[in-house]
């Protein structure tokens, strides 16, 4: 590290001195500020319906009934359908990436996912109202969806979106692990499937985890592309959590709700303005949850890595 | 003299157009420890990782020649690489312990390869930590984490996973490198005592240690930049080659910082 | 040592902003009204096209800045409107005494530019599936979910799927007049929503069993179809130019650009404009009736 | 043999998986070039939107995108700056440096409609400024400032210590140290940083659609109030909600084609730098 090298006991006033920490403060007088505005604007909300807001099934802003429920069952079940199918292929694709590839082939890959990670969430918007809401309404029909416009449509395009992401973090994670380790395993005879299957992937465990989580958070958080394909359907909540044909019916996000209309309508109502950023703070905490158990996941898994080399 | 056990023929390394080592044919018989010794970056390590074919699996290098283990050929289309390993152990300079514990770290191997039934398990593992020379320091702890055994306990470790394996061979790579003295002296009895049943190839920098251990060496040194085989025989007979070899001259007079009572002034 | 000039660039773009928005403030609001340059223009898609293409023209002409754009429908029209956001908006309802309520300072002036209908409109299968009218009691009862496989009401073997267009938009609050009277006194009910037209069409025609609320002039009778609407006596009643002019269809709706009293300067240019004959040209292009055709 | 076979099946499934990422890839690249390439010529490069999007171009749309990848720039540039000098260099607390970390990462994972949200308070209603190009160029640049701060504390990690040393034996002080050593050193980490950061930020629809950009209509702006841009995105997912002409079709194809090329170019700009340094931090 740089900073170990520089003398501590020697700060003295400077341009530098003084505007790096400006525009630090800048920063993060933009994160509180942002924070504050979400708590403020939102509080008539919380004043009206209290902790009804989270757990309220209902949200009819005509009759100032805002229950946020359904939404953060929305949000949760997409960004879920999405991990799961993104997961698989994404952590398949970095074991392949860092276990079986020849360096010249992965970098090869790596740029081609990296490129797919910059796709712009308008783009897959756009393929998913015109392509995939079609496809899925078709493959589907045996289940007799009602239409294409589903929680599986915005699961699946999520998926997609978030594959690249899950597979940069995996490949990271796998890459960590000392390579004396796969040598030792290589050296006692064991296959190279063995060695990924029983060293690496155990070795990056946490590292893979907090990718999977990291993705989740970013899945969550998806605006556009899931507000066209998931039908925007309000007071969705299905019978049984474990029931898996409400995929098939239409829903709406948290994400969904905030970039469709009634952010508009809400505009310079108090109580419902205040309701939409609340359904804000809720998205809020939610990511955050998710995003500090991943990073403290990749914590573990690098604090474990340093031990070993 | 018996059968060669290993056998390397024209045996070269590259990495693209950088050559690293010149071509190497060389008899390692059965049994015994046979030594290789020269400066560092020679390419005793990579020749070393040659022979099983450990090679591969830096990026970059890229083998020519022939290795033949007990006559099979080692490099060719077909080959059970895997199997190979299996047979043919290496030991590394830093010991590699696995994050499991010390029974699992023994099995590591056993465990995949599928050679041995599960309920000998126990047996194997014992029997190869026997051979170590750990079990009566491990016996009581063996579901302990490896990792909480002191350095030269962990390469006894590796060792021992290895031996359970059922190998012949065992490529040792500066095994004594990262030990303290007692430790090395540990490691130095213990192929002592393997060199009656396995064949050991051993790199190492140590001369004291060559001596102690070693039937016949192996000088690579460097000539023109790259690693060459430049003498081999027992050592005695290579200190006899002192002068008509220069780089052989420089390794050994400035390995040694006393002379090896035998050795001849050059 | 020499200062490094790195790191003049490096801090230099701040200090640029800085100075930017330091001069960019003045000189913007002499008289410290909202005075801006350009003629701003926000509302409902409907009216959008006629008005957007309009303001083209204009543009072309007179060189000026007219910004049109389409955020919350026409309930985004009237709101930025009563807060002063924009120069005129556009709705394709009339205003309601709850809009005029929440804005109790603006002045709202309705201009009409010209009469659409909203129409219901079915997918392929529903409409050849001999489901061509419906009546004001099986839309409420589709709506309230009492109904929800078209063979109750006379149509094919196949489930309802009904998209409703949003809250805020001009199509929704027309609908929701004739249906309930009012859009306060709409049950509470919940279906998957659209927004833009070509949206509404777009996932109508890709729908079996469809159902929404569409702009007339957007039911192309090829995609979608336009479902008449069949009243107590009987009557068969088409969404069609003629019978939105006489008024006889009951989702007739005027065309509105709104502005806050008299409009002035580019506005009212901009208003002249749409209400010559020029402008009712375009108004027609887009499949509406212009001014002329309701007075026929 | 049992081991063999499971080896080959592993490795062909994660092989199919590898493959699946390249296939979406070619597949959304293609789907898209197919549709759009025939929307683009000079004119569409050239002209202002018409005709509500069936004619005409997207020449403001490109430019109202560039305006505010260029104000995101400038936003971002000297915040990133501060930020990871703050964090490498004037920290000494490591418990401090961390929860700065912690920060960024945080900020990174926030949802980019709550930037537009938070935005549309602060900018359109409590600055009054109504929809305006330096409110959407601010929104960008913070929203990006985790992706670029993230590079550049990289890169300053990085540097080889001897630099630093060398610089404390010639006496410096640590300012001097910052200006002369450091930022020359680790421009090439602010440079990859913003320019990943920015491809992020040109194709972002949700912090700009309720602060900065509409549909038809706008210039250059001319001041900050009230001075709104067109832009590439939200010209996308207005005309996919609504386009009444069969025309619009092949110009909406033909705008995602461009902002495709436009965020792709940016990342690959971006890409040597970028994979060489992840390779250096896994094999040192």
């Amino acid at each position: 590290m740089t900073r170990s090298a520089l003398n501590p006991s020697c700060r003295r006033w400077s341009i530098t001195l003084i505007l790096s920490w400006l525009f630090t403060g800048v920063a993060l007088a933009a994160v509180v500020g942002g924070l504050g505005l979400l708590l403020i604007e939102s509080a008539p909300a919380w004043k009206h319906s209290g902790f009804e807001f989270v757990i309220g099934k209902k949200w009819f802003f005509r009759q100032s009934e805002f229950g946020a429920a359904p939404m953060i069952y929305g949000s949760i079940i997409v960004a879920i359908l999405a991990m799961i199918l993104a997961a698989p292929v994404g952590i398949g694709a970095a074991i392949f990436g860092v276990e079986y590839l020849p360096r010249k082939w992965r970098l090869g890959l790596k740029v081609t996912v990296e490129l797919l990670a910059g796709i712009p969430s308008v783009v897959y918007g756009l393929l998913g109202i015109l392509l995939l809401r079609n496809w899925i309404y078709e493959v589907f029909q045996d289940f007799d969806p009602l239409s294409g416009d589903t929680l599986l449509t915005a699961g699946v395009l999520l998926g997609l979106m978030i594959l690249p992401t899950i597979m940069t973090l995996a490949d990271d994670a796998l890459r960590g692990v000392p390579g004396t380790l796969r040598l030792a395993a290589r050296g006692l005879g064991l296959t190279a499937t063995e060695t990924a299957l029983h060293v690496s992937v155990p070795q990056a465990f946490p590292g893979l985890l907090a990718a999977v989580l990291l993705a989740l958070g970013r899945a969550m958080g998806e605006t556009i592309a899931v507000f066209l394909v998931i039908g925007r359907q309000d007071n969705q909540w299905p019978s049984s959590i474990l029931s898996l044909k409400p995929l098939l019916e239409s829903g709406q996000t948290l994400t969904s709700k905030l970039g469709g209309s009634e952010t508009n309508i809400a505009y310079g109502q108090p109580l419902h303005w205040g309701a939409i950023m609340g359904l804000g703070l809720v998205l809020l905490s939610l990511v955050v949850i998710i995003t500090l158990t991943g990073a403290w996941l990749q914590r573990i898994s690098f604090r474990q890595h340093q031990q070993h080399s | 003299m018996l059968e060669p056990i290993l056998q390397t023929s024209e045996l070269s390394v590259s990495a693209g157009s950088k050559k690293i080592l010149n071509p190497v044919s060389l008899d390692i018989p059965e049994g015994g420890v046979f030594g290789i010794i020269g400066p560092s970056g020679a390419g005793k390590s990579t020749f070393l990782k040659s022979i099983n074919r450990l090679t591969e699996l830096s990026n970059g290098l890229k083998v020519s020649g022939q290795v033949y283990h007990r006559g099979d050929p080692v490099y060719g289309v077909g080959v059970d690489t895997d199997n190979l390993r299996s047979r043919i152990g290496m030991l590394f300079q830093q010991p590699v312990v696995f994050p499991c514990s010390i029974l699992a770290n023994t099995l590591f191997g056993v465990r995949h390869l599928g050679k041995v039934p599960r309920k000998e398990w126990n047996n194997v593992a014992e029997k190869a930590l026997r051979e170590a020379a750990l079990w009566e320091e491990v016996k009581d702890r063996l579901k302990k984490p490896g990792q909480q055994l002191s350095v030269g306990q962990q390469q006894r470790l590796c060792l021992a996973r290895t031996l359970a394996t059922g190998t012949d061979v065992i490529l040792m790579d500066e095994p004594t490198s990262a030990l303290d003295p007692r430790s090395t002296e540990a490691i130095e009895g213990l192929i002592l005592d393997l060199k009656e049943t396995h064949t050991i190839v051993l790199v190492t920098h140590n001369m004291r240690q060559t001596e102690r251990v070693c039937r016949t060496v192996a000088f690579i040194g460097l000539r023109d930049k790259v690693g060459t085989m430049l003498a081999t025989g027992k050592l005695t007979d290579l200190q006899t080659k002192c002068c008509e070899i220069p780089e052989l001259e420089d390794y050994l007079c400035c390995e040694l910082t006393e002379p090896i009572p035998k050795a001849k002034a050059c | 040592m020499t200062k490094s000039p790195l790191i003049l660039f490096a801090f230099l773009p701040a200090v640029f902003a800085l100075l930017l928005s330091a001069c960019g403030e003045s000189p913007e609001n002499p008289e410290g009204g909202k005075k801006v340059s350009a003629l701003k223009i926000n509302g409902s898609t409907t009216v959008n096209l006629p008005v957007a293409e309009a303001a083209e023209v204009m543009r072309e002409r007179t060189g000026k800045e007219i910004q049109v754009d389409t955020q919350g429908g026409s309930s985004g029209g009237i709101s930025m409107l009563g807060e002063g956001l924009v120069h005129l908006g556009m709705a394709s309802k009339s205003l309601s005494d709850e809009d005029r309520k929440k804005f109790p300072e603006c002045d709202f002036n309705e201009i009409q530019i010209g009469a659409d209908a909203v129409a219901l409109i079915v997918s392929k299968d529903v409409w050849s599936g001999g489901k061509t009218t419906i009546t004001k009691k099986e839309m409420a009862g589709i709506y309230e979910g009492n109904i929800t496989n078209w063979n109750q009401i006379g149509g094919p073997d196949q489930r309802i799927a009904f998209f409703n267009k949003e809250p805020g938009r001009g199509t929704w609050e027309v609908f929701a007049k004739w249906a309930y009277g009012s859009a306060g006194d709409t049950p509470q009910a919940s279906f998957p929503e659209v927004g833009g037209n070509e949206e509404t069409r777009n996932k109508v025609a890709s729908t079996r069993g469809a159902l929404s609320q569409l702009s007339a002039s957007w039911a192309d009778g090829k995609t979608v179809f336009a479902l008449s609407v069949k009243t107590e006596d009987g009557k068969l009643i088409k969404p069609s130019g003629e019978n939105i002019a006489t008024g006889a269809y009951p989702m007739s709706r005027p065309l509105f650009v709104l502005s806050d009293g008299d409009p002035s300067g580019d506005a009212r240019e901009m208003i002249n404009f749409l209400l010559s004959i020029e402008g009712q040209k375009i108004v027609r292009k887009h499949g509406y009736l212009a001014l002329a055709d309701l007075s026929k | 043999m049992k081991r063999k076979l499971i080896h080959h099946l592993f490795r062909a499934l994660t092989g199919l998986c590898a493959l699946a990422s390249c296939a979406i890839l070619a597949g959304i690249v293609a789907s898209i070039v197919m549709r759009g390439w025939s929307a683009l010529n000079w004119d569409f490069f050239t002209q202002q939107i018409a005709l509500v999007g069936a004619s005409g171009g997207i020449f403001y749309n490109v430019i109202g995108t560039l305006i505010l990848l260029a104000t995101a720039f400038v936003v971002c540039t000297p915040l990133a700056l501060g930020f990871s000098i703050v964090h490498s260099v004037y920290l000494r607390d490591s418990h401090w440096r961390g929860k700065l970390t912690l920060l960024l990462y945080l900020l990174n994972g926030v949802p980019s409609i709550l930037f537009g949200i938070v935005g549309m308070v602060i900018f359109v209603q409590v600055l009054g400024w109504g929809k305006s190009w330096l409110a959407g160029g601010i929104l960008l640049g913070l929203m990006i400032l985790p992706t670029v701060s993230v590079t550049l504390i990289e890169r300053i990690g990085s540097l080889p210590i001897k630099y630093t040393e060398a610089a404390i034996g010639l006496g410096l002080r640590k300012s001097q140290i910052i200006r002369s050593v450091i930022l020359p050193q680790s421009i090439g980490g602010l440079i990859t940083g913003l320019m990943l950061g920015l491809a992020r930020a040109a194709g972002e629809t949700a912090p700009i659609m309720f602060t900065a950009t509409i549909f038809a209509g706008a210039s250059i702006p001319g001041g900050i109030k009230e001075s709104p841009v067109l832009s590439l995105p939200y010209h996308i997912f207005i005309l996919a909600q609504d386009s009444y002409d069969p025309a619009v079709k092949a110009k909406l194809w033909g705008s995602a084609l461009v902002l495709i090329i436009l965020v792709l170019g940016l990342s690959l700009v971006a890409l040597p730098a970028r994979l060489k340094i992840h390779e250096e931090a896994n094999h040192a």
